[in-house]
């Protein structure tokens, strides 16, 4: 961890994002030609896991209350809801991305909605952080970083796959015609991720974009 | 000699400065080295390997054996590239490999008169005796070896990996790879395609003259580039090698992306290398032929080449090798040859080994003035550093026989034709083989032999090596290909016509009988007596033969002499050349740098760093660190002392471990595995996966477990929380943690799947301070008023749910040291922040952050293990005396229970981990040092145990240590004393409890 | 035992050329009973059957080799020879071993360049350097040279190395076997071979074992694609293919067959004059005298007898070799290729009898038996003549995994070679 | 190199995504403390290790976490087919009843 900024004295927010180090809010502008390969930090969303049989209506009932919409339980899909997008991880198993606003209710009212009912609600928010990857060889980047084969990655689809000799969740955003991708992964492998990411954009020029 | 050549590749306007060898030369836009230095009459450019005679280059390509070179300078130097395949350079500096002290001179030579001493494997024979000279025969041999030199610099160049998908993926861009890729583009389907030279074409651009539907063979390859690249659904890679074919059609390629650019026009921010790795649901190899030299008396003299070559250089390149080439050939392909450079002017003399010309070639011939030998062979060239001249022999009707004189020709370069043998490489890198076929003389594959696998093939590699009976085939060769996905084939306006000349059947001939040395593979001085000895002496399997005589063992992989090799083999053998087979074809196709292998997985992205949220406190307490699995943990803090010096880790630790027993320290623990389990029989599944009982812990409360393979040896330990009757958080060691996690995950999935329980990892959500130290409370006291901390509200081992310095907390009154301590746990993205106010709350105390040597010399103290450390997967929990850890009496069979009652396992006398002391309480001993009985050391000596943790114990003011000892236990403190071994010194140590500070637990009771 | 390769005898057939070479073994036409039969004819089966003819006056033996001989992992190893393992069983096997090797040319008449140019284990973590120290130790005990290094000593012995501590893994020392080294893995096939044959061994090639007649618990002799074969002992040494001839006999075996894959540089000047070997970065490296550096890997985690593996192994090896040793990225790979290893659950052999009586194996030697291949022949040969154990073999026995007396070498194997 | 159809993923991977988890269907004995020290011993360390097809565990690790059994040749690295461990169960009963 290097180019990092020391000036601890004042702290403020007080919450520090996985890539807080790369000082990255300081490095942003607005996307222009000049780089081929954009990327920032959406960073602080909540992160829920959500564990459950799908087959059990019980659960799948008491989750729907609580999230307006059913969750989703073809492979590998994501749907949006008022509260986030909810992402499909195994047949047993969902995160729900939120804002931190919402984690507190969010969270209570799944376990309250649960209670008795075989489940696990358990906050992660702490332990992910998402990144943003834009510009018109977005697709190159991630073609140096994963192995997953990105035309099956349509809309409405996550995927747990390779990035570099690490992992991470990912899925295309809507963003107009150039295609965008959000990487979602643990918070300890943040630093490892972001430098490969930069190393691997070098070639077409890296930007941090504003969100 | 430069030729004008309309033909040509080269552009001589733009002349090229470049340097081999020492001299300066001039070359051209479009040349490779090889075809530079032709043109500049250089002959000599590599000494052989075993005899040092002297080499020049005979092929035009990747199957070059001889002009092996040495590329730039410092950082940027590459040994062995192949002369043929670098591409010319403004500034290139080329250097020879081979040759000392000078290429006109090899010192080798000298021993190379006495080559007939010096046969195949003559080393396994020699070089025994005296016995103990051999060190000093093996470093004249090493000195004697090796052609290039490594870099003694770090690369400056970057590479990288990129991951394609494709419905179709061509290999090689010639005139049946590029109808493939248009065929399979026009389909609409996904398509690569890739060609290892500077730009597509293949054999296309050494035939200038052939006609294809009308069109020269250069306007054909014009127009069907230009609607390649109007297709979207294609990607052309030049310069860019297919080096291994997988299972499952993964090809690994690797596309060479500024080697052929002057140092000028190279970028620091682009790759040297790119590495291609493509998935391929279909692939078609196009990879063509090479031609395969005839075999011959002195066929190694500079300015013999193979014919493919010579028409190479001299329609691709306008280069001459020769005023007057000899040329000799045994089947047709080489006619084209003859004659291209009997139109530009070379003076061609044509010996076949076959008795009849082909009348419509012999025609042309006649009209160009060309001089025909049919029914010769070569006996021998004449020349020792070049061509002079030849010795033509009639040969009979056999062909292994002459008869009569041989008659001398003057000739100044000799080429030959002995046919084509298939690129078949990559068809059988997954497994697959090719098969002999009588008509084409040739290792062959089939067009759609492998179509179960999606491999398809085209063109020479086939076995096809009439231009337009390929290009017919390869249409309906797709047809089925593109049938397979679905599509249909679509050859709208593709005349394929050619101009060639029917052909002739090629006669079957490999080596022209001789009475001088006749090399079969040049690179590794593989000469005709050589496979003949080897057969002689019972090498009968061709890899024996292969192995024995370094047959194809070079850089070249043996693309020119492999073949030959196998049916000279079998001429010896008495056997058919299928008989005798091929030797395996393994990856690369051509060599590939380590470089672009690793891709980006160098230096800071080798493998992932992981680190906790506090990092950002560390750096600025410059903390030294520790690898612990993938994490990086603060080891210990230093500080500058009174000279500014940073202290050195003794000093450190011993400060910090004082702090944490004497006022308070702050360990980050973040890096702990912790895993969330909920579910109504978490209890159970605990008690299965854990040694110890976890059915009475009440909610609130934290409890130690120990967690067993199914062989019974401890793997993992931690403490546990009870968060509700359905609700635990585990912790886990930092190395162990994702293990623990696929373990416990294995084991529900796979044996109790009706355990209601869900697992989740919070590893990376929870950070953790663990505040240590008698202060510690008051210093929590500062940051948190929600939780009663006081000793009884807040016992020993439970676990409170509060705000610490506002931020939301889960406090966990456990101790890895002895002393009263809290474990702060909070969301990680407070973690440096939480953090930052500990230490500013125990400022006023002298609050100390410490690393993890601390953290073992504490524990140490107070005998706790470290799992990886006291235990190494043979130790059980009774070997640690850990028996007050394993619930022997729960009603499941928990994991590894059965295991500790093996006759072995269940033995009482195993080793024991007990505590050591020295007599000098100075003394530390060596961790790993080894428990024997007595000071005597002379081997061998039964050893008892060894020493597992040693340390300096500030605390006690003496050292302290570890270790397991055969029986320890009941060893314990009786007085004679035991020694421990290393540095061949053994000194005496008593065997005493393991706990040192505190046994009866007083300190973390307050 | 017939001497006959010496620089004289090469002088004088050279001055013939060379036609009055001997087959360097025999290849007789095969009988219909042998007192004992080998199955697998590798480095350990060929010196397996040599001891057995030489040491304990077995007359009547075969060699069976379903391939060419020499074929199997011997042809495919990396050729490193060293003998600092951590457990008495083992270290004293290995160092068994390591002393037939240094008169083994001599022994056999074959030079099989057995060059002692010291091998490197380096260590990167704390752990690393305790296990090395612990590891030195028990060696010196045991008699075995091995030193402890620290990074500064291994640069001064290997001025190319990487020990910074920039790197990922920055070296913090390394144990060094100065005894230790690698040699021509070929030549110790074809002289064992050799001398086998000298001494009426039948090696018979492209003869693969397809059945066992097992008549109340004894063996009664081979089904063979050549034919039955009348034996009442059969000694069993096919490495990667043990299960495989295990199951002939209703056996199972506690191994799991995995590909190792190694490559091969182009051939270069003399750069490395030793043996470097790394777990934590998983790969080492040594240079031939042919010039070639040779690289091996770690093992494919799935099982396989494909004699390959996956490229990605192989990738993150030359990234290993690179955080080594950085100049070496420009070098380029020439060949590569796998191996089937016979992996155990505690990385050490198994040379022992079976429940049939007659039925002998010596497997299990994983990413690892190179280096033993004297020692383990000598032993497995006694073991066999003997129908009991050499002292040196008998803790390795099948037994082991059902009392529970594992002699974990794991942390002494790790990449193994 | 393979590629891995996932089950519950329902998609094929690169192998890359996969964790390898040895041999399937080694069930663990109900009452361990009534087998002898050799049955132990052979449910522990006793492979098939077979030349041809073997039932195996693979683990989705990248993505679901799930373990799963692969049909595979190890002879020729040929894939028959990949099933949910329920679904295998049946699969592999019926094929051990066939032979
Ligand atoms: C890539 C790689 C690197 C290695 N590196 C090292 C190293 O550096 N140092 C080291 O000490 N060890 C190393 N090893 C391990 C070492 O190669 C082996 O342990 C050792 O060579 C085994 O020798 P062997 O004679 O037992 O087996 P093999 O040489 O494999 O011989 C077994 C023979 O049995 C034959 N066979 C099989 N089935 C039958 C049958 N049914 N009928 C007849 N014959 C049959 C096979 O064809 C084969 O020839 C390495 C292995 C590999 C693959
Ligand atoms: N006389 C000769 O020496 C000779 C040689 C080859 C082809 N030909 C003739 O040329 C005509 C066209 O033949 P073709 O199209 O089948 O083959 P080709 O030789 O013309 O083209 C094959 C192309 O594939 C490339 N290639 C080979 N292996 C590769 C790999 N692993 N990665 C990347 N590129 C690779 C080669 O560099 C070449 O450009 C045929 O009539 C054939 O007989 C003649
Ligand atoms: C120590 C060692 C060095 C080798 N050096 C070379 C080499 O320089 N050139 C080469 O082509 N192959 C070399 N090989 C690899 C063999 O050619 C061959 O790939 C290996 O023995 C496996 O056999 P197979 O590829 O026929 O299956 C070497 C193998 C070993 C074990
Ligand atoms: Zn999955």
């Amino acid at each position: 961890m290097s180019n990092l900024e020391l000036n601890l004295s004042q702290f403020s927010p007080v919450m520090q994002s996985p890539l807080y180090h790369f000082g990255l809010a300081a490095k942003q502008e607005p996307m222009n030609e000049g780089k081929g390969v954009w990327a920032n930090e959406i960073a602080l969303l909540s992160y829920i896991c959500l564990r459950g049989d799908s087959n059990n209506a019980a659960f799948t009932k008491a989750a729907k209350k609580v999230l307006g919409e059913t969750l989703p339980t073809l492979p590998c899909s994501l749907i949006g809801t008022p509260w986030g997008n909810i992402y499909w991880f195994s047949p047993d198993e969902w995160l729900i991305v939120c804002p931190r606003e919402k984690r507190a209710e969010l969270q209570h009212a799944l376990q309250s909605a649960l209670v008795g009912v075989h489940s696990q609600v358990v906050d992660n928010s702490g332990g992910y952080t998402s990144v943003i990857l834009r510009g018109k060889h977005a697709d190159d980047v991630l073609q140096h970083c994963t192995v997953y084969d990105l035309h099956s990655l349509t809309e409405n689809k996550v995927v747990g796959t390779t990035f570099g000799k690490s992992s991470m969740f990912l899925h295309r955003h809507n963003d107009g015609q150039n295609s965008a991708y959000v990487l979602i992964f643990r918070r300890s492998f943040a630093d490892y991720i972001w430098r490969y990411l930069e190393r691997a954009a070098t070639p077409y020029g890296f930007g941090i974009s504003t969100l | 000699m430069r030729i004008n050549n309309k033909n040509s590749r080269v552009d001589l306007t733009k002349p090229l400065n470049f340097n081999f060898d020492g001299k300066s030369y001039i070359g051209y836009q479009g040349d490779t080295l090889a075809s530079a230095l032709l043109a500049n009459g250089v002959k000599i450019m590599a000494r052989s390997f075993k005899y040092g005679r002297p080499r020049g280059i005979v092929g035009a390509g990747a199957e070059e054996p001889n002009a092996l070179v040495q590329i730039d300078v410092g950082a940027k130097t590459t040994p062995d590239l192949k002369a043929t395949q670098v591409e010319l350079y403004d500034g290139l500096v080329a250097q020879r490999t081979s040759g000392w002290p000078s290429l006109a001179f090899d010192l080798k030579s000298v021993g190379g008169r006495f080559s007939r001493f010096m046969p195949a494997g003559f080393y396994y024979k020699t070089f025994k005796w005296p016995a103990n000279f051999w060190p000093l025969y093996e470093s004249v041999i090493r000195r004697a070896a090796g052609y290039g030199k490594s870099p003694v610099v770090p690369d400056t160049e970057t590479y990288d990996h990129q991951h394609h998908h494709a419905d179709v993926l061509v290999v090689g861009g010639g005139a049946n790879g590029l109808l493939a890729a248009l065929l399979a583009g026009r389909s609409g389907v996904s398509v690569i395609l890739l060609d290892e030279q500077s730009e597509m074409g293949g054999y296309l651009l050494s035939t200038p003259n052939a006609t294809i539907g009308g069109k020269s063979a250069i306007e054909w390859r014009d127009g069907m580039l230009a609607e390649l690249k109007s297709l979207p659904n294609v990607s052309l890679f030049t310069r860019t090698t297919a080096f291994g074919l997988h299972d499952m059609n993964m090809i690994q390629a690797v596309e060479l992306l500024q080697d052929h650019l002057p140092h000028s026009a190279r970028s620091q921010t682009q790759r040297r290398e790119r590495m291609h790795r493509i998935r391929a649901a279909k692939v078609t190899l196009a990879t063509g032929a090479f031609e395969r030299p005839l075999v011959f008396g002195n066929n190694d003299v500079p300015g013999v080449m193979t014919a493919s070559a010579l028409a190479t250089y001299f329609n691709r390149y306008g280069v001459a090798c020769g005023k007057h080439a000899l040329i000799l050939t045994s089947n047709d392909s080489a006619y084209q040859a003859v004659a291209d450079l009997a139109a530009g002017g070379v003076k061609v003399t044509l010996a076949d080994v076959r008795n009849e010309i082909n009348a419509d070639w012999d025609a042309r011939f006649k009209q160009l003035g060309i001089d025909i030998y049919a029914g010769f062979g070569i006996s021998e060239v004449l020349g020792s550093t070049s061509v002079t001249g030849a010795q033509l022999v009639k040969l009979q009707a056999n062909k292994h026989a002459a008869s009569g004189a041989p008659l001398t020709i003057a000739c100044d370069v000799i080429a030959s034709s002995g046919g084509l043998s298939p690129t078949v490489h990559l068809f059988c890198h997954d497994g697959g083989r090719p098969t002999w076929s009588d008509e084409s003389l040739a290792f062959v594959v089939s067009s759609n032999g492998r179509a179960n696998a999606g491999i398809y093939c085209v063109g020479a590699v086939t076995g096809e090596f009439q231009l337009q009976k390929g290009l017919v085939k390869t249409v309906a060769t797709m047809m089925e290909l593109l049938l397979s996905l679905g599509k249909k084939v679509n050859d709208k306006g593709l005349h394929l016509e050619t101009n060639e000349i029917a052909t002739s059947p090629a006669h079957a001939i490999y080596r022209i009988p001789t009475t001088v040395k006749a090399f079969v593979d040049f690179q590794n001085d593989v000469a005709v007596t050589d496979i003949a000895l080897a057969v002689r002496e019972n090498f009968k399997s061709i890899e024996h033969i292969k192995r024995y005589t370094a047959l194809g063992f070079g850089t070249d992989q043996g693309k020119l002499s492999n073949v030959n090799g196998f049916a000279i083999a079998a001429e010896f053998l008495g056997k058919t050349i299928p008989e005798v087979g091929t030797t395996t074809y393994r990856p690369a196709y051509t060599p590939v740098s380590f470089g672009a292998l690793a891709g980006a997985h160098v230096a800071d992205t080798f493998e992932p760093r992981r680190y906790s949220a506090m990092q950002v406190s560390h750096e600025k307490y410059q903390a030294e660190y520790e690898t612990v699995g993938n994490w990086m943990r603060p080891w210990y803090f230093p500080k500058k002392n009174q000279d500014m010096h940073n202290e050195d880790i003794h000093a450190a630790v011993n400060r910090e471990c004082l702090a944490a027993r004497n006022g308070v320290a702050m360990l980050d623990a973040s890096t702990l595995g912790k895993i969330d389990i909920q579910g109504k029989d978490v209890r159970e599944f605990l008690n299965r996966v854990y040694a110890n009982a976890w059915s009475q812990l009440a909610p609130g409360k934290c409890r130690y477990g120990l967690m067993l393979d199914e062989a019974g040896m401890v793997m993992d330990d931690g403490v546990t929380a009870c968060i509700t009757d359905t609700h635990f958080l585990m912790t886990t060691t930092t190395g162990g943690a994702a293990k623990v996690m696929n373990w416990l995950e294995k084991w529900h999935q796979t044996e109790w799947p009706e355990l209601e329980v869900y697992m989740t990892s919070v590893t990376d959500h929870w950070t953790t301070a663990a505040l240590v130290g008698p202060k510690s409370r008051e210093v929590l006291a500062k940051l948190c008023s929600d939780i009663d901390l006081s000793k009884d509200a807040f016992k020993f081992m439970d676990w409170r749910d509060g705000t610490v310095a506002g931020v939301p907390a889960r406090v966990c009154r456990i101790s890895f040291s002895g002393e009263l301590a809290y474990e702060i746990n909070v969301d990680a993205s407070y973690g440096n922040y939480v953090w930052q106010e500990l230490l500013s709350a125990g400022a006023e105390f002298d609050i100390t952050p410490y690393g993890t040597e601390t953290m073992h010399v504490l524990r140490a103290e107070k005998g706790f293990i470290i799992v990886g450390q006291e235990t190494d997967g043979s130790v059980t929990p009774l070997d640690l005396d850990m028996a007050w850890a394993v619930g022997m009496k729960k009603p499941y069979s928990f994991l590894g229970k059965r295991s500790l009652a093996r006759s072995d396992t269940a033995r009482s006398d195993r080793k024991q981990l007990v505590g050591l002391l020295t007599d000098d309480p100075t003394f530390v001993l060596k961790e790993g040092a080894q428990l024997i009985n007595s000071t005597n050391i002379t081997p061998p000596v039964h050893m008892l145990g060894h020493v597992t943790s040693s340390y300096y114990s500030a605390f006690l003011g003496r050292s302290i240590a570890m270790g397991f000892v055969i029986d320890g236990i009941k060893r314990r403190d009786n007085d004679n004393a035991i020694f421990a071994y290393a540095n061949g010194k053994a000194v005496a140590v008593k065997i005493v409890s393991s706990v040192f500070v505190d046994a009866e637990g007083a300190r973390h009771n307050v | 035992m017939k001497k006959d390769y010496s620089i004289w005898t090469l002088l004088s057939q050279g001055l013939k050329n060379h036609v009055g070479w001997q087959p360097t073994w025999r290849s007789p036409a095969l009988k219909s009973s042998y007192d004992v039969v080998i199955i697998g004819a590798g480095g350990h089966g060929l010196a397996t059957a040599y001891y057995l003819a030489r040491e304990h006056g077995v007359k009547n033996i075969a060699v069976l080799e379903k391939g060419f001989l020499g074929g199997g992992n011997t042809a495919r190893n990396t050729t490193i020879v060293r003998s600092n393992y951590l457990w008495d069983e083992a270290a004293l096997l290995y160092e068994h071993s390591l002393k037939l090797w240094e008169g083994l040319t001599e022994d056999i008449n074959y030079n099989v360049m057995f060059s002692q140019r010291g091998v490197f284990n380096l260590g990167h973590t704390l752990q690393d350097m305790r296990d090395i120290e612990r590891r030195v130790n028990a060696n010196n005990l045991n008699g075995i040279d091995a030193l402890a290094l620290n990074a500064q000593e291994v640069k001064d012995r290997i001025p190319m190395i990487n020990i910074g501590k920039d790197t990922r893994f920055p070296i913090m020392g390394a144990s060094y076997q100065p005894r230790a080294g690698v040699a021509r893995h070929d030549a110790v096939a074809w002289g064992f071979a050799r001398a086998a044959s000298q001494y009426g061994v039948d090696i018979i090639e492209n003869c693969e074992v397809t059945g066992m007649d097992i008549a109340n618990g004894q063996m009664q002799g081979l089904q063979t694609n050549k034919g039955f074969i009348k034996t009442s002992r059969v000694g069993c040494v096919t490495a990667g293919h043990s299960s495989v001839i295990a199951k002939m006999a209703g056996i199972k075996m506690p191994l799991e067959s995995h590909p190792l894959q190694a490559f091969v540089s182009e051939s270069l000047k003399p750069i490395l004059d030793t043996v470097v070997m790394s777990n934590a970065v998983h790969g080492y490296v040594s240079q031939s005298d042919k010039g070639e550096l040779v690289i091996g890997a770690g093992i494919d985690h799935y099982t396989s007898y494909t004699q390959r593996g996956s490229p990605h192994i192989i990738e993150h090896t030359a990234a290993a070799i690179i955080e080594l040793f950085p100049m070496f990225s420009r070098v380029r790979m020439n060949r590569q290729w796998g191996g089937i290893v016979d992996t155990t659950p505690d990385a050490c052999p198994i040379i022992s009898k079976t429940k049939v009586k007659g039925l002998y194996f010596n497997c299990g030697w994983g990413t690892g038996g190179f280096k033993a291949t004297p020692g383990s022949g000598n032993v497995f040969a006694h073991t066999i003549a003997h129908d009991a154990p050499h002292p040196l073999n008998a803790a390795f026995s099948l037994d082991r995994f059902h009392t529970g007396h594992l002699i974990d070498e794991h942390g002494a194997a790790g990449v193994a070679h | 190199m393979f590629v891995i159809s996932c089950p519950h993923c329902q998609e094929a991977r690169e192998e890359e995504e996969f964790h390898y988890e040895g041999e399937a269907f080694i069930a663990r004995p109900a009452t361990p403390e009534t087998l002898s020290d050799e049955a132990w011993g052979d449910y522990l360390f006793m492979k098939k290790n077979p030349k041809g097809w073997h039932w195996e565990m693979w683990n989705h690790a990248t993505a679901c976490r799930k373990v799963f059994v692969l049909k595979r040749n190890t002879a020729n690295h040929t894939i028959a087919g990949s099933w949910t461990l329920d679904k295998a169960r049946t699969v592999y009963d019926a094929e051990q009843a066939a032979a």
